[in-house]
């Protein structure tokens, strides 16, 4: 199990947006998290990466040797040194910077070299930058961004954008991927390379993903499992199938959300 | 795109007029025929008010006495802004650009010093105009000065308190203002020494220069209930200082230094600085010398109304410096000229006959002067020698 | 022990003029204080010119008394006026145009406003004090019970309070009020709904402005040697005043208003050793505040939509 | 950096170099006195430019750590003989009466006691955002000045520290700047600048990207105020005496002037701000002297008309022309020859990229 949330409550004055969330993540596994707007979803993502602290509850993420680390409250910054990167809901790339710029910046965590040998240039980080670099290349060319590498992130059409963001999370070297709506706003046919896209980083970096996404499509094709939340609490849990046969699911959420 | 336009054109005009303007300049250089004097002063920022007031005088003492050694006075002047980095260039620029032979002012003694090491490396002499600190011409031998120093002020307002009998005094100052600190802390060492008691101090008070609000310290002050309050500082704090002492019902004579005597402290100050008693150096009553009934005359003429003693004292360096040039015989040799300025002795000036001591600063006496139906008039008098 | 020899020693009297004297600075504070939280409720930017505007109302009113002889009750009607039209045509110049611009470069705007309302008045009105005339009955000095108080001083208060009860009528009794609520609110969703955004935020800057003058007014009464430069501390003050209550929140800046002037007489009055450090009070206070409550005093939570 | 470009930048320095010699030699101290300026200056801008043009954090605090700078210098290299003379009003504290050093050490001892507190003050105040940033970190430079107001055995208080031994030497402050200017971009083109810049973009993306926002902006913070500090040494020793006077808050905007003309977030854009702004105010004193022109005297320039212009300069920047000279764009051996081999056709693609 990599990622375990154990009650975990968030209540921003008197509001409570998510009440006692249980979620368990294998590893390799791919888990989708939905519901209705408002139900809580980008909120429990917060909770995970460190932007919120829990109001009460517990996260708990295991590393690569297997160890068990209880990671609530920690900052977002350790959290994403411990292999747990995220993509945004409303796109947050560094704009006015380029996408090679982008991608290289997402190096930084793993950097040894304190700032004084980095700005002095010393041996040591120079050989640092060179594998940045080279990571940053390697990565840009496997998936396909190479061609656009000088160009302003802001200038990137919006599919591609979505896919840089993606691509920037990578560039942390996680184990776990977090993607918040990686298909909002996108129409079918790029909906559908979103989701090759996505089977293919799978594939290829060893990952586990957890995602919110209201696409259904590409949801329920694939998702390994799937939890369902309303109004801050969990309302469903399982395969595909299983929450396509759900009247509670059904009812609260599918019938509803369809055309969005 | 208009905007652009606009912003263009005005760019091109401005790059005109300063073209025009900078020609002006060069063709008055070429003139061999004048001697010119740098007139160093404040006139915008904090300082402008008092820098107006001397540049006054300036003016006068140059329109009375225009020639020396045959050639006519060229003044130029000078803003520094209140600034020191502005000070520092501005000083440069009147040695380098302009070649001037001597330097006038400045008011404020951190501007001075801020163009002392300038005028010291250039070998230029300066007279200052009302920079009261001693360090102004202190290990400086091209800084004169016209006004007297700080610890002198401080000591003749102490000695003063103690003959009107005052026994308990408070002393508010502007802890950010060089001259108020000054004189502060030389009276309280003066009248602890005059009164033999320690406690004779009942307050020391700090405020900051922009002040506005003193009801506390003066809260304070009224609870030790002192006979008099020496306040040195800024015109405008002090005047209003004294006004909300007297809203505070402290009746206490409130005494001050020379930045007092403008009319400004008057005017803000209204009514409720009547009576309070301030240390100057010029009192019409007091002109002995024929050069003050010349310049008291021409300043009547001019502008009206009664001059404040940094018009006189600004008078005064600028006779101070033409003298210089005169007793030198050369408006080029700088050096010359600053060792003439160094032996002026009993040069008749406004404020009095004038001798310049070993660090610059000039023997003088003392008038002390009090606010009475809206104009600052002659109370006492205290003879050079109090030093 | 020196300082509590000094409070044991401080007579009922004394203590009681301190507060009067607290009293009557926080309220000038507190009134100056509105007008900054309600341009930050509104445009979420502190307008950095507010302090100066109190200072060109001073001016407004000084050179209508003096130079035009129009009677001073018509005259602070006028500088009212006056005040709220500058405000306006602050916001129109210098702000408006920024605001699709990053956040930083309202607040050079700001800033260069300020800067240049400075020069502009030193350069047109020249650097030296004027003095603010006197007005019949509110320039008097008045004794109650050993208490030396101007009567502006009583004054003051009244103002602020009754502005305070004005402007929350204002704000949540009437439709421009629940305009300019749903504008600090959310921009867009204000504009769906139909409300004129240009409209409100000049409305605010009306209000502002006409508080700063009153303020201005007050101020000039009670200081009355104006300088270009006089608004310059004032303005912080009130502002750090509005972020100890709260910025955005209107009671937040009276109350902050009061506890900022009441606390710089107070730290005088109990530690006179530490009178030199009078203005430092202000900074350090604001920066206790944002350390242990970010918000301010009454100030929401808000958290950044992530 | 490619060999041609390092070689060329060498080779500039060194250029570079020989004009400083040359100034220094040949030019008045009129002259030397505003090059010095201009470089002081572009020095403090280009600190101001690391926080808030690089990592995007509006800090207004330039004028305190330039304080501490030019206290550590006033304080530490007057000779200890006059020192009596200028502690007139109140002695020196005996702890620091005799310490005197050298101008080097005095200028780095300044920056890292104007670096600690960055430091010390960085912990509350980076959390802050935007305008409340910017208030504390200008009540902190108040702080400090007050403090040295009050000081009075230490600072000498009002009174000033005169007699420092004077510095009006082109190819001391130019050495200073290039070092100054050679860290800062080493700084900015690693792997921490990239980081700063993320920031500057956006906070909670960089953040998420595991880079530690406090620690970040912290070391910004720290380095600023080092290289504000050994800028206000200059100051100070350049002019000569120090005050606290000189330090006010509104001493900071003369540097945000400098880096919204110049760009913010661009460390050429800093030099040329620098420069464009303390010539430029030279140049423009005319406004301040009455003037005739065909014989009529204009009543518009008399003092004080120069600083409107000045502060109507900062407005039209900000208003119409935002990104400054050069934006976060920094000048290149590239685009140098480009520009050389085909001056027009280069002003045409930038005015076409644009």
């Amino acid at each position: 199990m990599i990622l375990k949330t154990k009650d975990i409550t968030m209540q921003f004055g008197g509001v409570t947006a998510v009440f006692k969330l249980n979620i368990d993540i294998n590893d390799g596994e791919i888990v989708a998290l939905i519901g209705p707007n408002g139900a809580g979803k980008t909120t429990a993502f917060n909770m995970v990466t460190g932007v919120y602290t829990p109001t009460e509850g517990k996260v708990f993420y295991t590393d690569a040797k297997g160890e068990q680390i209880d990671i609530t409250g920690k900052l977002p910054s350790d959290i994403a040194k411990l292999g747990i990167a995220r993509t945004f809901q409303n796109i947050r790339l560094f704009k006015d910077l380029t996408v090679y710029e982008n991608v290289l910046i997402a190096n930084h965590l793993h950097l040894k070299s304190d700032f004084l040998s980095a700005t002095l240039h010393l041996p040591w980080y120079m050989n640092e930058a060179k594998q940045m670099h080279r990571n940053t290349e390697k990565l840009l060319q496997e998936v396909g961004l190479w061609e656009v590498r000088n160009e302003k992130a802001s200038s990137l059409p919006y599919g591609q954008q979505r896919r840089l963001e993606i691509v920037r999370a990578l560039a942390t070297k996680p184990r776990l991927l977090l993607l918040d709506e990686p298909a909002a706003g996108m129409n079918p046919k790029e909906t559908e390379e979103l989701t090759e896209f996505i089977r293919q980083i799978h594939r290829e970096y060893n990952l586990t993903i957890f995602m919110i996404e209201h696409h259904m499509d590409l949801v329920m094709e694939i998702s390994d499992r799937i939890y369902v939340l309303e109004f801050g609490m969990t309302i469903a849990e399982g395969t595909p199938d299983e929450i396509q046969n759900n009247q509670r699911v059904i009812d609260a959420y599918l019938g509803v959300d369809e055309d969005a | 795109m208009k905007f652009k336009k606009l912003l263009s054109l005005l760019a091109v005009s401005a790059l005109a007029t300063g073209l025009l303007a900078g020609c002006g300049g060069e063709e008055k250089a070429a003139d061999s025929n004048v001697i010119k004097v740098g007139v160093f002063l404040p006139l915008t920022g904090d300082n402008a008010a008092g820098g107006e007031l001397e540049l006054r005088g300036i003016k006068l003492a140059n329109q009375l006495h225009p020639e020396v050694l045959g050639k006519k006075v060229e003044l130029v002047v000078a803003d520094n802004k209140s600034d020191k980095a502005e000070a520092a260039s501005v000083a440069a620029r009147l040695i380098e650009k302009d070649k001037v032979s001597a330097i006038v002012g400045s008011y404020g003694s951190s501007l001075s010093m801020a163009a002392g090491n300038i005028v010291k490396e250039n070998k230029v002499p300066a007279v200052g105009t009302s920079c009261t600190n001693p360090q102004v011409t202190a290990n400086n031998d091209y800084y004169f000065r016209a006004c007297f120093i700080d610890p002198f002020q401080g000591k003749v307002m102490a000695e003063y308190a103690h003959q009107n009998g005052f026994k308990k005094v408070a002393i508010v100052q502007e802890v950010s203002n060089d001259y108020s600190v000054g004189l502060a802390k030389f009276f309280r060492e003066e009248f602890v020494k005059l009164t033999g008691d320690e406690n004779s101090i009942v307050d020391i008070a700090n405020y900051q220069t922009g002040d506005k609000d003193f009801t506390a310290i003066l809260t304070n002050i009224k609870a030790q209930d002192p006979d008099a309050v020496f306040a040195p500082g800024n015109f405008t704090e002090s005047a209003l200082l004294v006004k909300q002492a007297r809203q505070l019902g402290i009746d206490a004579q409130f005494m001050g230094g020379d930045t007092w005597e403008t009319q400004e402290f008057i005017d803000v100050g209204g009514k409720d600085v009547e009576g309070v008693a301030l240390s100057t150096a010029f009192d019409r009553e007091k002109a002995s010398t024929e050069e003050a009934k010349k310049f008291l005359d021409a300043y009547t003429k001019e502008y009206n109304g009664e001059p404040s003693a940094l018009t006189a004292m600004a008078y005064d360096a600028y006779l101070i410096a033409v003298n210089g040039i005169e007793k030198a015989g050369t408006a080029t040799d700088t050096v010359k000229i600053r060792d003439a300025i160094a032996a002026t002795k009993d040069l008749e000036c406004v404020t009095g006959m004038t001798t310049l001591d070993e660090n610059g600063d000039p023997i003088k006496d003392v008038v002390i002067k009090t606010v009475k139906d809206g104009k600052f008039t002659f109370k006492d008098y205290v003879k050079a020698q109090a030093k | 022990m020196e300082y509590f020899d000094a409070i044991a020693n401080m007579s009922a009297l004394s203590f009681a003029q301190h507060m009067v004297n607290g009293i009557s600075l926080g309220s000038l504070y507190a009134l100056i204080a509105i007008g900054y939280t309600m341009v930050y409720g509104i445009l979420l930017m502190i307008n950095f010119a507010h302090g100066d505007i109190v200072m060109m109302a001073c001016y407004f009113a000084f050179f209508g008394i003096t130079a035009f002889h129009i009677p001073w009750y018509f005259t602070f009607i006028i500088t009212i006026i006056l005040t709220a039209i500058l405000g306006v045509l602050i916001e129109r110049s210098a702000y408006r145009p920024l605001r699709e611009a990053p956040k930083n470069s309202i607040l050079i705007s700001a800033i260069g406003a300020s800067f240049l309302l400075e020069n502009l008045a030193n350069y047109l009105f020249s650097g030296r004090p004027m003095r603010f005339p006197d007005v019949p009955l509110l320039s008097q000095n008045i004794s109650i019970g050993g208490i030396e108080i101007q009567a502006i001083c009583l004054v003051i208060p009244v103002v602020t309070i009754l502005s305070l009860v004005v402007l929350l009528h204002i704000v949540n009794h009437t439709k421009t009020g629940m305009a300019m609520r749903a504008v600090s609110k959310d921009y867009e969703i204000a504009r769906v709904m139909g409300i004129n955004i240009d409209n409100i935020i000049s409305i605010t800057f009306i209000i502002g402005s006409a508080l700063a003058a009153i303020g201005a007014i007050m101020y000039g009464i009670r200081y009355p040697g104006i300088t270009p430069m006089m608004g310059v501390m004032p303005g912080l003050k009130c502002f750090i005043a509005a972020v100890i209550g709260g910025i955005g929140n209107i009671k937040g800046a009276v109350l902050g208003g009061f506890i900022l002037g009441l606390g710089e007489i107070l730290i005088v009055a109990f530690f006179p050793d530490l009178s030199g450090y009078r203005d430092a009070f202000a900074f350090i206070v604001l920066i206790v505040i944002l350390f242990y409550k970010p918000t301010g005093l009454l100030g929401e939570k808000t958290t950044e939509k992530v | 950096m490619k060999k041609r470009d390092m070689i060329l930048t060498i080779i500039g320095i060194i250029a570079l170099f020989g004009l400083a010699f040359f100034v220094q030699e040949e030019m008045d101290s009129y002259i030397r006195r505003i090059v010095n300026l201009c470089l002081v200056y572009a020095i403090i801008g280009l600190s101001m430019n690391l926080t808030n043009g690089f990592v995007g954090q509006f800090s207004l605090g330039q004028a305190g750590f330039m304080a501490i700078g030019a206290y550590t210098v006033g304080i530490f290299t007057v000779p200890v003989e006059y020192r009596e003379n200028i502690f007139y009003a109140m002695p020196m504290n005996p702890a620091i009466a005799d310490i005197e050093l050298p101008l080097w050490a005095a200028l780095i001892l300044g920056g890292a006691l104007a670096a600690l507190f960055a430091f010390a003050i960085g912990t509350p105040v980076l959390r802050l955002r935007g305008d409340y940033l910017a208030v504390t970190t200008l009540g902190f430079s108040e702080i400090i000045r007050i403090w040295i107001t009050n000081a009075q055995s230490i600072t000498n208080g009002a009174l000033g520290i005169k007699d420092i031994p004077p510095l009006n030497d082109v190819r001391y402050i130019f050495l200073v700047t290039v070092i100054c200017f050679v860290f800062i971009t080493l700084l900015v083109n690693s792997s921490y600048g990239r980081a700063f810049k993320a920031i500057r973009e956006d906070e909670i993306a960089a953040e998420a990207m595991g880079i530690n926002l406090f620690w970040h902006k912290n070391l910004a913070f720290m380095v600023s105020a080092f290289f504000a500090g050994i800028g206000g040494g200059l100051y100070g020793a350049l002019l000569g005496t120090v005050d606290p006077k000189n330090f006010l808050f509104t001493l900071t905007y003369n540097f945000l002037l400098i880096i919204v003309l110049g760009g913010m977030g661009s460390i050429t854009g800093s030099m040329l701000g620098a420069v464009i702004v303390t010539a430029g105010l030279e140049y423009l004193r005319f406004f301040d002297e009455p003037l005739m022109l065909f014989g009529m005297d204009i009543p518009l320039f008399r003092p004080g008309f120069r600083m409107v212009i000045f502060s109507v300069l900062l407005m039209v920047c900000v208003l119409f022309w935002r990104h400054g000279i050069m934006g976060t764009r920094e000048f290149t051996w590239q685009k140098a020859i480009d520009f050389v081999k085909n001056p027009l056709g280069f002003i045409k693609r930038k005015g076409a990229a644009q």
